[in-house]
């Protein structure tokens, strides 16, 4: 994945979101196949009616910076998607848009700081710790790898390429986890074995946003 | 998938105006976002007592709405909480001065999205979250029990507190009393079908039952081989007898509910048991509620709820409710 | 066979017993043979309505047995009718110097079996025989039509009829009234098991629906490919309006029913389809009744009713009942 | 089959009735497969518990005499089986009752007298004609071949052979036939090519009979 050190605007915050919608949609079906095995078959479902309406607001209602971007993501997530994933996802949204400010273009640390701030605020309202086997599993080492990223001087691209990768790894290691939070929870034991959806999900929009991102530069 | 519906995004919508045709004396819908409201809402100076959550559970909650019991219901897309500004607008359109209890089954969804609402409401607003299932045993390592069979009873007697014209401290001090005395247990024989996913949310073998399931297609705590109504009802029976404990003497109500397709010869069948099982300990069951009222689709299957009475709670269970589903 | 049961032949027995647990103050079990009887029967003076069949059909009849409905019921076997002496028996602990109403659904069995208990009662006994499925087309080389939905609500309006007072005659002329103004047909989406026989009472295929089936798994007179449910309500409605015929600016009543397993989350999204088409007709619904009332065991499917109303069956419909499963 | 001028003894009924409800037993699944079929599934669950009942009650009260047993077996079927078949075969023992009077034994004559007074009495109930697919397919034919078996001299078990091989003969042609009568006729057209369950358990317990009398001589 190529790297740039040019900054991220607002159109291009809006490609990563449409991107993202996109991909969610593309992976529906995936995603409500996972949550069927420790769940309740609804993640794929629930993601798609988000982000299609994310997408929809956003493009109705011309946003002036990656900040009021992210927070029309914010709000349109929290008022459509409803179950744990609604909530969680305008969370991170609704810190990643206050982190950022009124900036108008983001760089790789901004990037990074809206990552970690996006996760501080799935943590403050789920509770979830890593291990827990929940979306914080993908994001956790998402913004770990992006400040890193980030310090060593990368831009936006480069940052999210690592998250994204770090993403992957995080979920496809929620495989052998017992989960500890969400409905999975109730499986105990029997949560094993299975990815968690929500971590799933994480580490395909990190992906998308990144690959939207180094493609347009 | 078999199923008598159009397009599956549009399964809730269609359902919610039907039933606002079927019931005009009852209850007002409205739609975007989605709420069930009482036709006579709001009501002054009583406290709404508003429920909601996933749909696919009928006719929780929306047929529960109604004198004595919801001010209104928040119906979310099929097994998913309904979102703040759905909680907001049936808020909105119940509370009449008295502020608002919502009711909330222990769900990480339901309790963050009902959680926000809450936050953004500008009226006095109290929140009871129901988890009642005991089948969920570590509530440490877990999302905590969820809220199943209970929340009928709940809704039921805090509906009826809320009519008589207790405040909302009251209301709330009812909600928590309950809400410490009732415990539930269910079992599946089949798995529903989520109308969006179009197959069964767990595959069970033609002899086997899982048990300890939740209502919502998650697949239960383990599977074990199908056993006679006798062995079916013990299974879920004693677990909720030793949590609480129901002990000896102690004056209860059973709840014997049906998971959406297991018919009313079965249940029938079952709650016999059941109310003998609770004999042979001592316990005596003093109201009984019996049929399909927190359902789980097409699911076949059965959960037994037991409420530790008191005076005051009986009385209120007594008191007339008239309801889609509850009327007496 | 995934069933919450100890032995299949003690299914009926044992259910009764639950169902008179679950219900002391609205009516009482005898066995042997079984009839449920209202909890203050014989109601003096009253003529004493009564009904039964096979069982498998709950909450048809016992569910109806209560003040403002019907005065005992009698459940045969599942799916088979009950033997005279149960129908005797029925009418032994109510009539009360009114005379005895008997409601049969048109099945050869109900018939002969009620026919026999007629002629050896010695009480002043009438009888009358539903017959309101259209599905079956051709009554001459047939059993002719079978008794289905419209059941329920010739027994809400009778009983209603015989709870004020009126004589055997009159209650026995709006039964013939109502009869001849209320039509059904229904369809399956599965078939139902019936516990002694152990398997499915047909194959359907995964994308199959069996059209104008009846109430006891006999499968229907032609299978189609499963529909859209606006596809599906059409199938239905149609010939219902057809056959009466229903016509513009009738006032009806529009029954819903699901026929076990089918949810209410389905059965209301049916409903809402129903009233649009009946509205599109410009025939006025006036009451409604939305429910799984005529079941067939855990049999997934729906039936459509219509009555045709006047104001005296409008009237006597709004009537205060108090049934386990009827209640206003 | 073997024939034999015996009369048939209160006590050979007896034994015949119970032949008979060994036999609904053992064939109990056939016929709930072929109610199955165009039915409601409880041809053999009715015919089982009928007997069964039959059975209990005539070994617990002593008959008297043949007609006494047909009697009692006709009653208790009525009380005990329910559905169309119960009145059905329960008028068909009442007529035959009747029909054979308080004679002690029965020549051929009388049964074939009291199988044709059952037929009567069938029909008076169920108002089928032959040709409607119903147990009458089988009990037509059985008393025509009952009727000349006993004109030209034969036995009870000769008559009884005779209308048990006409019987079988009947119920298997009412294969082709559309059904006219009973639940089987909802289905039209599509009940052809099942065999009616009635008429099966007619041939099957006239079969029966028969055997048991041909035995005991
Ligand atoms: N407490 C929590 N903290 C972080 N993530 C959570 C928590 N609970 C659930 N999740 C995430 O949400 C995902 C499920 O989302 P979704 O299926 O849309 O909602 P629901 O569980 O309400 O059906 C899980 O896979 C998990 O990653
Ligand atoms: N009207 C009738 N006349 C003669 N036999 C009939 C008639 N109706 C039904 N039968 C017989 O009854 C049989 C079905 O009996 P059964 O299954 O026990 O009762 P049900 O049809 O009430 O379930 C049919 O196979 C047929 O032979
Ligand atoms: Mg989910
Ligand atoms: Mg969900
Ligand atoms: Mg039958
Ligand atoms: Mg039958």
């Amino acid at each position: 994945m190529g790297d740039s050190m040019g900054g991220c605007s607002t159109r291009d915050v809006i490609a990563a979101v449409r991107a993202g919608s996109e991909a969610v949609t593309e992976h529906r079906d995936e995603l409500v196949r996972l949550d069927r095995e420790i769940g309740d078959a609804d993640h794929g479902e629930n993601m798609e009616r988000g982000f299609r309406a994310a997408v929809s607001q956003v493009e109705s209602a011309p946003s002036e910076t990656p900040g009021a971007v992210l927070k029309l993501v914010a709000t349109t997530l929290i008022s459509s998607v409803g179950g744990a994933s609604g909530p969680l996802y305008g969370t991170a949204f609704l810190r990643a848009a206050s982190a950022v400010g009124d900036v108008t273009e983001l760089d790789g640390t901004a990037v990074a700081a809206a990552l970690q701030a996006g996760m501080e605020g799935v943590t403050a309202r789920g509770k979830a710790v890593v291990g827990d086997k929940t979306m914080i599993d993908a994001l956790s080492p998402a913004v770990d790898a992006a400040k890193s990223a980030a310090g060593s001087g990368h831009g936006p691209s480069g940052v999210l390429a690592a998250a994204a990768e770090a993403a992957h790894t995080g979920a496809r290691n929620t495989e052998e986890l017992v989960a500890r939070k969400g409905r999975a929870s109730y499986l105990g034991e029997r949560s094993a074995g299975h990815v968690d959806p929500g971590a799933r999900s994480t580490a395909l929009l990190l992906g998308t946003f990144a690959e939207t991102t180094g493609v347009r530069r | 998938m078999k199923k008598i519906v159009n397009e599956p995004a549009d399964v809730v919508a269609e359902s919610l105006r039907g039933m606002a045709a079927a019931h005009p004396q009852l209850l007002r819908v409205r739609t975007d976002p989605a709420v069930v409201v009482r036709a006579d809402a709001p009501v002054r100076d009583r406290v709404a007592v508003v429920s909601g959550g996933g749909s696919g559970h009928e006719p929780l909650h929306a047929g529960f709405v109604g004198k004595g019991m919801l001010a209104a219901a928040v119906p979310g897309p099929v097994f998913t909480s309904p979102t703040p500004d759905a909680v907001q607008a049936a808020i909105g359109e119940t509370e009449a001065g008295a502020g608002v209890l919502l009711v909330v089954k222990n769900y990480t969804g339901d309790v963050l999205n009902f959680e926000t609402a809450a936050e953004l409401a500008e009226v006095d607003v109290r929140t009871v979250v129901v988890q009642d299932d005991v089948a969920v045993e570590d509530s440490t390592n877990t999302a905590g029990r969820r809220g199943v069979g209970g929340t009928v009873l709940l809704e039921r007697i805090v509906g009826a507190a809320a009519e008589r014209g207790h405040d909302l401290d009251r209301c709330h001090e009812l909600a928590e009393r309950v809400g410490s005395r009732v415990r539930s247990m269910g079992v599946a024989l089949t798995a529903p079908t989520v109308p969006h996913a179009g197959e069964p949310s767990f595959d069970l073998g033609a002899d086997e039952m899982e048990i300890g399931i939740g209502i919502h297609g998650e697949p239960g705590r383990r599977r074990a081989p199908l056993e006679s109504a006798e062995g079916i009802v013990r299974r879920l029976l004693d677990p909720v007898i030793e949590d609480l404990p129901f002990d000896e003497g102690d004056e209860v109500l059973l709840f014997t509910n049906s998971m959406g397709a297991t018919p009313l010869i079965e249940l029938y069948l079952a709650h016999g048991i059941a109310e003998r099982m609770l004999a042979e300990r001592g316990i005596r069951v003093r109201r009984r509620l019996v049929g399909p009222y927190v359902t789980s689709l097409e699911m076949q299957g059965m959960s037994l709820t037991l409420l530790k009475l008191d005076d005051e709670l009986t009385e209120l269970w007594d008191t007339p409710v008239r309801t889609p589903a509850l009327s007496w």
